[in-house]
């Protein structure tokens, strides 16, 4: 199987930033994204998902590089202070280069 | 005591001994959505019997208290609690808005004790829940740098889920009248209190749940969680007096003054305030405020609002 | 207007003004399986009356009418629409199939008017769900190269949650009879009307949602959703005079013919079909149809039905 | 068939026929949740009608059954079924415990039949849910070198959801008594037969898809999920005679005695012994016994405690 | 720790297709599938969950490298063309390699 | 983009052990956690997340790499012989190192 390099970003964070990331991951030119509803924990104590102000999303773009690095550092800059927020990255391989 | 009273306290209890009760997150949500709009509907039904002009002098006093609490508030936060301006107008916009869960508690109080209440109170609990956030906001960006998107801000208080359906279930009752809901009156009416039951044991649950943040933030919280709403219920009671409320009204009132918003506050502050910190707000008005209200506060407003009224 | 039509523009509002409401989505499953169930156990319940016998013919004629309104709507897609065969066939489905929802809006609108029905006619939702589904998936496979799983494609329409529910509450409403499920009762049939408008608050929303897509697929759509329906009901109050159906009998049937599925239909022809663009069928039957027919279908079909009727 | 029956059959053919329908988790959660406090306010609101201290001899009796029920069940599970002492002990808790659903169909039965009952035996399901499982975790942890950590097991068998939900509708009806809970009966106790075949349903689809599990575990499991429930009853009843209950409240009590645990139980055993394989006490208990005294149990415990009591 | 190479193939597709794909993945070979219930957007526009229709999934699979292979080109070829889908492949480590 | 290299962790479990796992995990050192609902099956059969018993969850832990090893190898020894068990982990890249 041939595989394409791309980078695969995850944002944890609270569920209110959800409609306004979007917004976010679209402009800085990712082609799709996938959100997933989450529990967790962390700097900012549990996150128990018990009540609207606790819950927290899960959400994974793949992108090519530039806009990986573009992505993470936007998240950082706009919503890492203020938010619980969690940025990760990997390398993944995709079959379909030019969807992504 | 309330059986509403003593479900809330089923669910502190369930929470400090730490059971695994909990109500799924689409049932809660399920429960929120019938509570405003019953309420909702309740007051629209009872607008359609009256005429809507005599109202509009009520309608003004009561978004000028809506617009004074925050800012009676915040020199408070700021200056007594030493909060830094994000928190202290954060803080003042959740007890400048209102608990539509309060409220309905207030209302099964006066309904067991036969107090009567102008039945178009709901209206009151639209009118007030949005005045507190947008001076609670406007407090936290007077000076700040950070310029504020105050259209996306707008949309995101007017628009939100407890307005659209607290609005919604009014203009529909209003349309719709007394007879035309017949067959709505079963679900939305008769099961009210029943349905308000199990929304209280959530309530306690999650209450009971941020009373641990309250530790970290000291005692100052747990006074102004308190006094601070005995306050602003005598407050409310004056200004019922003044627009020319019954008794009933004037405790119910009263109440919403006191109460402090979770839901409507808390969603607007993170998008508009975002350096504030939310455990803060929500410590008091979820952990401290609330239960105070229900537990001590409704029955001491009677009180306290009776004597202004010398009943 | 009806309650439950003022619901369903609440959640159409909601959605325009791009507010947060939401209903979670066990909710909703939760509301259809209860609507589905009551709406079979109604039907049930009053089978019992009935000798089944004489009911046959009537069987017979509503099966038809299923078969063949596919089979109208098919060349008109196809050449004046001109889709693709997948994409006819499967809005052909849609259209062919009927929306239970829309039965339960119109059974409202007679229960408000006084306008007696066939309390039977849930019998008839049932059979008018598969045979216009069954009569789209023939269309697209004929001349496909394709091969096509007719077992996994009757399995997935027969067992399909709507009708197991549907057929269940009326097998089981017909078994017990009206006395031994009087506990059933309050639930499932007085709470009815009231869980119908929570429904159609979400049914606002998701329709409302579809008109983004409406645009892309252009005036066509729009045309066809609403001529068609008409037509299709005045062939269903043909149908009902034909089969000795009663004024309001015919004017469910007329309803259920105008009417166009978005629960079974969509999943049947998302596998049997892959091929055809769901949005299309969707937009169509949801974004079009169903708001058409519960806010101008339903009396426009009352008096059309009321003029074959000489009523 | 009672309809809560049908309901359940329903259930079981629609997972035969492998049906994509399935009640969403959430819902299931809130029936659950509604059930249990409502079995619990129904006994708290009898409870407060009697005076205590006659009870006690009964709670003894009951709290002996509990107790003595898994020391009968273990012996057989070890020797004639041939299993290890851990897969022994966990079946032989859940048949020590109870199942609070089989309960409220036998409570419906009762009902309908106009047999009447000691309107406090919910208090008795409270008291016979956990004596079973501490007895099947002592049984497990006997000899064996692992040391269990009682505290935490004490919490999660006491505290857990079930039991905190029970405890708390029977404290709250019996503080609040009949008069106070008005406004809240017609939701938990005029809905209760509706509520419960709804959960019926979802019981259906679990228990039928239990079955295929029973293919692997054989025939002993079928047999000890039948015939164990059988003795099980005879002795509940002879207790019930014992401790002077009514008819009704004897065959409450058998019922409650062959009726084996399928929330508490399962979720209790899980954590205190883990190397007990869950699947043979869920096919066991949700494959057989449950649907097994619901088809042919209850009516043939009323049989036998009917011959006991000379009705 | 030493780990063991495997793949982690995540399918997010059409929830609608959750039967038939974990049939295919368990006769492709693997031994086990995760799956979570997701919403998205890409090019078949936002799935927001908010219809029966719109709803996603997000199945993981852990597996050999042939396998993984297999899976991915089998979602290719059998779903990719007409439903919405994304494929994409990682490098995991294993603790129990005759696990997967 | 620099990232700093850390483990990803995943544990997929009975979601009747969630309480214990999150202590283990954050006495082993991790100091964050995300947990999300799933459903599955494996060698422990189809855990469809139809009944509470059935029911999975995925525990995602960003940590370095002795935490990962500690992580991993805890709940081989303590969970993975008599509870439904899947552990894997993966290479990524963080933003912000003194977060994990
Ligand atoms: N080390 C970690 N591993 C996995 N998830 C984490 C970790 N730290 C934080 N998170 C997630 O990110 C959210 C925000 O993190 P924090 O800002 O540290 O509170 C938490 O609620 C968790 O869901
Ligand atoms: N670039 C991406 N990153 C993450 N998820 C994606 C991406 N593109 C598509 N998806 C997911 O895959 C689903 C189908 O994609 P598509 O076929 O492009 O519409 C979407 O609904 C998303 O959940
Ligand atoms: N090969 C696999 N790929 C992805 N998830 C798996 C795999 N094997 C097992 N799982 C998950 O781990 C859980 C427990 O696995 P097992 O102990 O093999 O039954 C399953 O219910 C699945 O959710
Ligand atoms: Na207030
Ligand atoms: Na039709
Ligand atoms: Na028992």
């Amino acid at each position: 199987m041939q595989t394409h390099a791309r980078k695969l970003v995850v944002i944890i964070t609270e569920s209110a930033l959800e409609s306004m990331l979007v917004k976010d991951i679209l402009t800085l030119g990712a082609h799709g994204y996938t959100i997933c509803d989450v529990r967790g924990g962390g700097r900012h104590g549990a996150r128990e998902a018990a009540w609207e102000a606790d819950r927290n999303i899960r959400v994974e773009v793949i992108c090519d590089d530039p806009t990986a690095s573009a992505i993470a550092e936007h998240v950082r800059s706009k919503y890492a202070l203020n938010y619980a927020t969690t940025v990760f990255v990997a390398d993944i391989g995709v079959l379909r280069p030019e969807k992504f | 005591m309330d059986p509403v009273v003593l479900f809330f306290l089923l669910g502190v209890i369930a929470r400090l001994v730490r059971s695994d009760l909990r109500l799924p997150e689409a049932m809660y949500e399920g429960l929120s959505i019938y509570l405003l709009l019953a309420i909702g509907l309740k007051g629209g039904v009872e607008l359609a019997k009256h005429p809507v002009g005599p109202l509009l002098p009520q309608v003004g006093g009561v978004l000028l208290l809506g617009i004074t609490l925050p800012l009676l508030a915040y020199p408070v936060l700021r200056y007594v609690g030493r909060f830094n301006r994000p928190d202290a107008s954060s803080v003042a916009a959740h007890y400048g808005s209102v608990s539509m869960v309060t409220f309905a508690v207030a209302m099964a109080y006066l309904l067991e004790r036969g107090i009567s209440h102008e039945q178009y109170m709901p209206l009151f609990v639209v009118l007030l829940e949005v005045p507190g956030i947008v001076v609670g906001i406007l407090l936290a960006k007077l000076g700040a740098e950070r310029r504020v998107e105050w259209g996306a801000l707008a949309h995101e208080v007017l628009f939100g889920r407890s307005i659209v359906l607290l609005t919604g279930g009014l203009v529909i009752g209003w349309i719709s009248g007394p007879q035309a809901l017949e067959p709505q009156a079963k679900l939305f009416f008769e099961l009210f209190k029943a349905v308000l039951a199990l929304f209280m044991l959530e309530m306690g649950l999650v209450a009971a749940g941020r009373i641990r943040d309250l530790r970290r933030t000291g005692l100052f919280l747990l006074a102004f969680g308190t006094i601070v709403p005995c306050i602003f219920a005598a407050i409310g009671g004056l200004v019922a007096q003044g627009i020319g409320l019954s008794l009933g009204g004037a405790i119910l009132l009263g109440t919403l003054a006191a109460s402090a918003s979770y839901i409507a506050a808390p969603a607007a502050m993170r998008i508009a305030v975002p350096e504030a910190n939310p455990s803060l707000s929500l410590a008091a008005s979820l952990g401290v405020t609330f239960p105070f209200n229900v537990l001590v506060g409704i029955p001491l407003y009677h009180r306290v609002v009776g004597y202004l009224y010398g009943a």
